[in-house]
Order: C-alpha cells, then structure tokens, then sequence
C-alpha cells in the first residue's frame, strides 16, 4: 500500500519499499514549519539544530525506520535517540507528522505541565528513547538498545542523532569504540555536521576535522552524504538489518548540513542557535517555506 | 517577588570577571561552549588571549584549568551548574581538589529558575556536590551586587571554590553594597521569634516572607548564608539560641545542601525545631520561571506558612 | 573491632549476583575493568553473554545500562564506588534517573577502609551523590548477610538504586538472618539513653560502642540505617524522642551523607542533641584500613566519646 | 660535564647532549629493581605496568627531561604527569635515582604519614605536577602545563603517561582534542602499550587497534616505537623544544611494551597488574634483575 505524499505511511503496514513515494524534501519543510511555529509559541529553543536536522529526522520517520505510532511500544519498532536534545521541536514536529502526538498539543512546548519538554523526556512521550539535552550521552543509551536487541535476537535498528559539537564530549567517543568493539551493525550514528556550536564555528573553538577519519579509526563504516538530501540521506541510514547481510560494523553517516536551513536569514547565523524568531521573523520565516510547500502542503502541516 | 529586579547573577559575575581580568593578568578564563550564557564573554572579548573555550567537554576543560593553575595561573571556569558539577566531579575530585589547586568554578544557570530549558540544564544538586569536594569553598549569592564580592571572594580564596550563579533577573537585596565574607553569615534583619535562613533567590523571598510575618506581629530574623561553605556555624547557633526555630530555603534538592548543612550545625550545638524548604526527591520541568518557583513551593509563601508551622508548634509544646 | 570478620560486602555481592542472575534472566551485568575486584566475576564466568565489560570507560557503561534497561533489561553495574559516582553522575542523572530506568549500581571500596590503594580509588562522597539523584533507592549494607539482603531488595526496587560496598571483610552484625528492607530502620539493640545510628562498617563499631557504654551503665540503643534512602524517618524520629540524643556514624564525609539525612528529619520532628561521626572536609590517605580508621576517628572509642558527651551535655542542662 | 652512567646528572648543569652517556637500559633495569623492592615492602601495589614503563620513564628522566633535583619547582624544568598513576612505583624509583628523595623513604610506600602515595600526589612530592590514580585526567592537566607555558613564552616541554587501557576513557580524546587544535606542540603523550588492561587484554575488552591511526585522526604527530628500546624511546620523545622547529603538532608516542617487563614470569602475566610478589617471588625476579645488572649496578641501586 503506498504512502501519500501528504500523511505518509509509517507503520508496519507498509512494506519499506512502499514508501519511496513519500516526498521527503516537502515533509522536511513541513517539519521545519511546525517547529517554527512551535518555537515562536514558546518564546524561546533551538531553530538553528532543529533546522539543519530536517532532513534527517524526515528520512528516518518517514523512510527509514520501522515503527508504528498506533503501537509506540511495538517491539520490533526501530528506536530514535536524539542525544542533540535541544532540537527538541524537529522531533516533536515528526512525532505530530506521524500521529504519536496530537497537532494542538505542539503549542504547549516548554510549558509547565506539558509533555512536551524543553528536552526529550523518556518518561513523557511516546517512541522517544532516551531523555537527552545533556550533551554526550545518546549514542551510549542507543548502544545499550543496540546491544539488548542483538542479545535478545531482535530485528531492530537504532539511530542516534548527534550534534557536531557533541561530538568533542569524550563520552561519543567512549560509545564509538564499545560499539565497533562489539561489532554492533544494527546501530547508527548520524552526526549533523552543520559546523557551528554555541558559541561559534566547531573549527574555530575545537576543531573536529578530519571528522569521518576519526570515526573511522574508532571502526567504524563511515558514509558521508548531503544532509540536506533527503534521499541521499535515507539511502546512507538504511543499514541492512540485522538479520539481513552483516555489515559488522556500526555506520556512522556524517550529514554535511547548513544551521538553519531553510529559512534564508537564519543560514549560517549562528545566534539562531538558541532564539526564537521575532513575531517579523516568524512571519517572514513562514513564507519562505510556505512557498516551497505550496498552499496545500501548508494546509495538512 | 516584591522587591525590584536587577541584573542577572550571572551578568553581575560577566562583569565582575572582566573587572578582575584587568586588575589581575594572571587570571585566565575557560568555557564550555557556553560564554554567550555564562556572560564569560565579556572576558573573552576583552582579554581573548586569556580565554579559552574547552568546546563541549566539561572533564577536559577541569583538568585543563587544573594544569593551568598548577603552572600558576589563576583559571576561572564555567559552564552551567549543572555540566560543570554533575559531568567533571571526578576532575574536580582529583585534579583539582586533591591536588590543592586554586581553581574558581562559577556555574549559572543555578536552580530551576532558568526555566524553559527544563530539567537536563537545571542544576539542583550542584551544592551538595561542591560541599563534597573537600577543601573547596561554596558561595551561592542573592544579587547583582553580593555575587560581585562573592566573585571577588572566590578569586582570593586560597584553595578551589565554586560560585552558583543564576539565569533571570535577580531582586536586589543589598542596595548599598555587601558586606560579605567568606565563613560569615549576613544577620540582614533582626528578629526574636524565628529564624529565616536562605541564599540564592531565596534570599530576597525569604525578606519577603519576613515582611509577611511582621505584619501578623511575628519577629522574623533574616541569615543570608551565601557561603554555605565555610558555614557561619556560629551564626546558625546563635540563631537557634536566640530565636528558637529556623526556617532554612533553597533553590536546591534538600539532599545534601544548605539546610542539611544548617541543620548538622544546630544539631550538633542547640537543637531547635526547623524547617527546610527546597526540593524534596525530585526533577522539576520546563516553565516560566515563576511558574516553576510557585509550583514547586520555591516562594515567600511557603517560607512564611513553614515559620508560622514551627511557631504553633511552639505554642503547642 | 571486635566481632568475627565475615566476608567481604563486595564478596557476598558478587555470590548473590551470581544467585540473582539464575533466577532471573533478564539481569545483564556491566564493570568498567574491575571485576575481579568489584566481584561481578562470579556472574561473568556464569553467565559470559548476559556480562559486558565497559572497559574505563564509566560515562558510556553508565548509559548502555541505560540503553539496556530501556530495552527490558535489569542492569548491574559496577565498578569502585569512587568511580562510578564520581565519574558518571550525570548520566545517573539525566539517561538513567530522569529517565526513571530500574538500572541498579552497585559501588565497591567504599569508605576509606580499601587502605593502600589512596585518595583516589576512595570513595568518600558516593552517598551524598547518589542522594542528590532523584528515585535513587541508597543502601549501605554493614556485613555479607545484609548485603545480601540489600542487592536483592535493589533488584526488586522499582526506581534505580545504588548499593554500596567494601574491600575489606567485613565483622558479621547479623548472624541468623538480616530482616533488611528498603525504607526500614532496624533496631539492632534496645537502648534508652542514647541511639547510635550507622551503616556500613561503622554499624560492628556502632555496637562495640554500645557494649562499652552499657559496661559504664549507659544504655545505648542501635540502630542500623542501611537504607539510607528512603530513610526511616519515623523510627528515626522515635529514636530521638525516646532517648533524646543520637550520635550518626558513617564511613562518609559528613558533608550530605547519612548523618545530614537523619538531622534534617530530626530537626524537622523532634530536635534533640546530635553528634556526628565521620570525616570532616578532608582527603585520607594511603595506609592500612585499621591504621586509617583509627587516624580519621572512624572507631568505636570515637563512638562512644561523642555519646559521653551528650550525655555530659544533657546532665548540665 | 658529562654524567656518570652510574648516578646521572639531570639538571641543567648537564648539556643535553652530554646525557647521551647514560645507559638508558641499565638505568631501566635499577628503577625495576627499586619499584620491585618497594612494592614488595609494602605488601600491594602495581608491578605488572611498572615494568612495562620503565624504559620510557628512564628515558625521560635520565635522558630527555629537562630538570634539576636540587631544585624541583625550577620554572624551566620540564614537566612529567604520571596519568596512569597506578604505576607510581616506577616514578617513586625515577625520583629517589634523580635524588629528589632518599632511597630510604621508598620504604615507607603505602604507609599512613608517608609521601609516597598509592598513586602520586602532587602535595606530597616534588616533581610531581598532577595528582592522579582516577585514570583519564592527566593528559588534561598535562595540556593546561603546556598551555600555560606557551602564554609565558616559557622554553619547557610537558610529558605525559599513559596507560593503554586508559586511552578508552573519553577525557584523553577530549584533551587529544582541544591539544592538536591549539596546536601544543611542547606537549607529548606517551601510550604504554602493553596491551593488558585489570581485566585482560585490551583487545578482548575493548579493543584499541587501530590506536595509532586514532591519535593521528585527532590530529597528533604519531610515533611508534619500542617501548623497550630506551634508545628509541629517547629519540621519539625529544620534541625540538617550542623555540626550535615547530612540529605544530602535539606528539603522541606510541610504544609496545611488555607488562610485567624484565621479570620472566611476570612478563604478559596479568596477575601481576596488582599484586606484589610472594617472598619467593622477589627473590627470583630479584635474582633476574641482578644477573643483568651485575652487582655494581646493584650496590648502586
Ligand atoms: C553537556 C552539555 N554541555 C553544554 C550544553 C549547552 N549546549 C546546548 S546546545 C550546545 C551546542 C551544541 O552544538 P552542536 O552539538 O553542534 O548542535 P547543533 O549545532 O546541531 O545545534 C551547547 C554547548 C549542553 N546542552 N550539554
Ligand atoms: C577511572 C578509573 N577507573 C578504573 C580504575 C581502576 N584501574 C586501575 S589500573 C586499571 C587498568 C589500567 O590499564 P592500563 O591503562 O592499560 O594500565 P597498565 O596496563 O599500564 O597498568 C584500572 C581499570 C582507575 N584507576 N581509574
Ligand atoms: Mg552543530
Ligand atoms: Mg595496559
């Protein structure tokens, strides 16, 4: 049964193949939108690492990963660590996309009481794995799933995805030598190369180049790619599964991409990290990607 | 909160750290990827040959400042509470604390006033860590104006020390400077009947539930115990003798911070009914930091109803 | 010390780890390259595929258990208390408690009592952290046949907990049985005058004292506080109104350990006269455990010395 | 002046070159005997990556370093960090050899009052300019020396050890990190690879390989060598001095060892990570050690 381009598909209903006819450059920027909003209803988070990481998080809920948000809890459904826990609302934004959450409830991001935290919360949310937002500490929780899956013979995959500036945290590359240790080929680290931190360009402050060569001195099958290709993106995450023909090692997929992608004023500007738009800057962020979408795509996002 | 806002803590220290950089060229400075935050930016601008962003690696960043000061520098440095405590304690244990060296710690973004970011940014176990590390000193100041001496304090502290600072505005306290010291409390209001001890943004609630009680005819003497470590355990006892009971608040889990600091030393001197407002066992959340302070029993209100307990108590007895 | 030395506490650890792991099926067991000491090598030669040696590496071994329990598991970890609190606390924060993941650690050497090996393999801080992380269930088992108890009852505990442990053997406090349960005082001795609280290996000197009080006609009262969280604050509370002065010991700095747990709950109840026995803000040193125990005052002359004095201090009043 | 083999001169009196007539291995095999006897004495401690290390702490004290024992905080001193601090008997042995302590406080190793720690502290000792024994922290400290020296303008070198199974703690690869991008070229890393860790080998853990290929990733001038050819050893650690040549990179040195070194059978025999000898046992590994040295070299010794 394929997917329409407009609600993909994401359960185990459709066969993987199958959903190829999602779209997934325009589900990114429907994403990208409702983080937007979701973030200028808040007052404050992080557009900047939620932009760049559109595509990505597209290409695994809607391609990539296995899983059904009827059955958030389904055994065999892939798992999702967002260790960068401040991009927060590109997740919330995929978890409203593909009905895990309710479209309303994404206007209450960082509200008391909401589940909506302004970082992933295990204990709140459906298919979320992992509380994050300190930096360092997902592609460990993601190698331990990793590692009960494969103990327990389950056909499961895990995806981590990491900041680039995450990646000077030791404790990345504490997991990346357990996990090539331990051959654990069901596991993915996508690291969202988009060159800024906090404070500034990753090679200005601590410089992270050569980045894949180190991943691949730590063992393991490193693919670079444009994270800003969709599809590129999806082809590099979908590791064989496990039962499938072993690639032995864990991937890592550098995803070279731009912060704040998608909305021209916020590219490359770093202090878009960590600020919400003006009510001026949401309207015009709006509109940029409203015209890509077309008014139709607009009205479903 | 009653009293009128000024700066952040945090900014107080931003520029109190640029204020100290041009008196003291020894001083350095590192960052976790975060000056924009902990306002060390300010030295970074000024001074950028003497500062140093470790990027998002909070146990090399200790050690770092560790060699640094062991070849005698004087390294100031932060990240949120919550990273430099929580993720470099062991750093701090070893490298620093065991070693003896002068190392100065600031950490913002202290308690769960910084809000919206919510819990993994939210430091409510920095205190009991710090007063772990042996030999360290602990400051955890109410204002603009106190977080300035505080600063200067820990600068001049022989040893390591560690200074909590915060994210929003804080409620000015000491309108015509601070008197603080190091091992000394600030006795900030006389009164008879009970005991307020608080620092931090507890502070001015804590002169706000003071205000409260007076005008029921309640006498509440008011501690500022900025320094938690050294604690003024004379104060504390004095207090107890003097006024019978103390309330002690916190921005902080009750586990191992200010009151349990306080209570050990009433205890062991002139036991007296009390009571501790903080967090009990608990994370709290994102929010609006007012928000959060009410929900979780952070407030002026809670200080008054915990005296006004003791005091029926008292009554009772 | 003088009662008969059993086991070590991480021995009877390490055989009831080994009887835990055939029962259930779903524990897994992490160490960070200790496991011959930790004593996970009994369950590691049991059971290779269901043990995962982290390497030193105690930030990543703390969140694969994480990842682990998430996925159905039940985690030991373990590695020397020093390192696994010290070096990992922010991944017990934030992947394990906030996540609210029924991972299970459990600390060995413990204390100052692992002698040679020096200040940093020691753990002398490991409680007061572990009481700053929210749900963590904290026991400090005195002999094999309590730890036994309390690494069974941290299986069964909903939430994460920690456990901790100790090199050296351990003298035996109970002989048929040990009725421990989390959240529970046990009132190992009836006393009138005095309570002396511990854990740990303090608990043996805890006893000794008592016996040295009751042969000068004082009748101490024991009271064995493994579950340091929860703590047994009514019993606790009963304690001190029913003798009216307790003396707490703990192989701990003083600084948010069990003695600060159990003055906040009295301060808070029924305010009596305390004395606290543990280290002040200090590092040990190298040396054998008895020769440490004795210079740090972690005895029970020491003990019994402070009961004295509040007794002294109760008569003058 | 030129030194003696038997009682090398190592401050500054001593042009480097001149050092050149120290017998590095002898010299090696007399830091051995002392660490064995001391460890022996006090009933515990850590022989097995003693041993394994004492070629390279020979070379660095009685060759490379520059320092001077009558005066241990000279500024200009070269500056030494034992990371892996569990072998602190060999550095014990180096400093009473060099004659910043008496022979016969080594006897009090590991007894209460003592200097001589379980692991080195900088407290209690001279020439020691770290704490250490929690492993993962000393290449940091190792690299805040290094850049403090280089804000001074100060002429001095900063040399740190390190286990090999303490390279899988993330801290080395935050301070590999933050090292090559500030470009500390008066820094050098030392790895003993003498590939056993407490638990095993280090393969069989979690493996290292390939380890060299991992600090060049992270930016380091890599060398390897034999890490019982003190000769060798020398050579790769003498770094030209900051106001020599710049390599501009930090140095890693990468040298194979044995664990247990020097002692038939301790020799790869990971019991003897952490214990001491029996009685029998010093007597047979004394008795190896002897043979070699011959029994001037043991007088001395
Ligand atoms: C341990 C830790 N240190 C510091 C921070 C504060 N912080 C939040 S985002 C950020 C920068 C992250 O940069 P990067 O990983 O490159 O993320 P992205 O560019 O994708 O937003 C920092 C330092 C944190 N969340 N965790
Ligand atoms: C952080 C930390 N974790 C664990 C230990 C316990 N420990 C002491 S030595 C050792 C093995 C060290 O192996 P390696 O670094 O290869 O040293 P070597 O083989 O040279 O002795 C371990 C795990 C420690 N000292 N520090
Ligand atoms: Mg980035
Ligand atoms: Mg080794």
């Amino acid at each position: 049964m394929p997917a329409s381009p407009e609600l993909p598909a994401v359960g185990p209903a459709s066969a993987l193949g199958a959903r190829t006819g999602v779209d997934l450059a325009r589900t990114a920027d429907r994403l990208r939108l409702l983080a937007l909003e979701m973030i200028a209803k808040a007052g404050s988070g992080h557009p900047g690492g939620s932009f760049s990481a559109a595509e990505i998080v597209a290409a695994l809920f809607f391609r990539v990963m296995r899983h059904d948000p009827k059955r958030p809890e389904w055994p065999a459904r892939d798992r999702f660590i967002l260790s960068k826990g401040h991009a927060a609302p590109i997740l919330y934004a995929a978890l409203a996309e593909a009905g895990y959450i309710e479209r309303g409830e994404l206007d209450t991001l960082r509200r008391v009481g909401s589940r909506l935290q302004g970082h992933p919360s295990v204990r709140d949310l459906p298919y979320v794995e992992a509380s994050t937002g300190s930096l360092g500490q997902g592609l460990s929780v993601a190698a331990g799933l990793a590692l009960g899956a494969r103990m327990d013979g389950a056909d499961v995959r895990v995806f981590a995805l990491l900041g680039d500036g995450e990646c000077q945290e030791g404790q990345v590359w504490e997991a990346a030598m357990f996990a090539a240790h331990h051959r654990l080929s069901n596991l993915v680290a996508i690291v969202d190369r988009n060159a800024f931190q906090l404070d500034g360009p990753t090679e200005a402050i601590v410089a992270l180049e050569p980045l894949a060569a180190k991943w691949r001195a730590f063992g393991w099958d490193v693919v670079e790619v444009d994270g800003h290709d969709a599809e590129a993106v999806a082809a590099a995450l979908d590791v064989p599964r496990p039962d499938g023909r072993r690639a032995a090692r864990p991937r890592a997929v550098v995803a070279r991409t731009v912060k704040g992608r998608g909305v021209s004023f916020m590219e490359g500007q770093n202090e878009f990290h960590g600020r919400a738009p003006t009510p001026e800057e949401l309207e015009r962020a709006r509109a940029e990607i409203v015209a890509r979408l077309g008014e139709a795509g607009v009205r479903r996002a | 909160m009653s009293r009128p806002l000024g700066p952040a803590t945090r900014e107080a220290y931003g520029q109190e750290l640029l204020a100290l950089g041009r008196e003291r060229p020894e001083i350095v400075v590192l960052d976790g990827d975060l000056s924009k935050s902990t306002m060390t930016k300010h030295f970074a601008e000024a001074f950028p040959e003497r500062f140093f962003n470790a990027g998002i690696a909070e146990a090399d960043m200790v050690g770092l400042a560790a060699g640094l000061a062991r070849w005698g520098k004087l390294p100031f440095v932060s990240s949120f509470a919550a990273f430099l405590m929580s993720k470099a304690f062991d750093q701090m244990r070893i490298s620093v604390a065991y070693a003896g060296l002068p190392v100065k710690f600031v950490g913002s973004h202290g308690g769960i006033s910084l809000g919206e970011d919510g819990v993994s940014q939210m430091s409510v176990e920095d205190v009991a860590l710090a007063r772990a590390l042996p030999g360290f000193a602990v400051f955890v100041p109410a204002d603009a104006e106190e977080t300035r001496r505080a600063v200067r304090a820990a600068a001049d502290w022989p040893g390591p020390a560690f200074v909590r600072v915060g994210r929003p505005k804080a409620p000015v306290v000491y309108e015509g400077g601070c008197p603080f010291q190091p091992g000394r409390a600030l006795r900030i209001r006389e009164g008879r009947d009970v005991t307020l001890a608080a620092n931090g943004l507890m502070l001015a609630a804590a002169l706000d539930a003071a205000d409260r009680l007076a005008s029921e005819g309640v006498s509440a003497r008011v501690l500022d115990l900025c320094s938690v470590k050294p604690l003024d355990e004379d104060e504390v006892v004095r207090a107890a003798r003097e006024t019978g009971a103390i309330v002690v608040a916190e921005e902080h889990l009750l586990a191992g911070g200010l009151g349990s600091a306080v209570a050990m030393a009433v205890a062991a001197e002139e036991p007296v009914p009390m009571a501790f407002v903080g967090l009990a066992d608990t994370f709290a959340e994102s929010g609006r930091p007012e928000e959060l302070m009410q929900k979780y029993g952070l407030t002026a209100e809670r200080i008054a109803a915990e005296a006004r307990r003791l005091l029926r108590r008292r009554a009772r007895a």
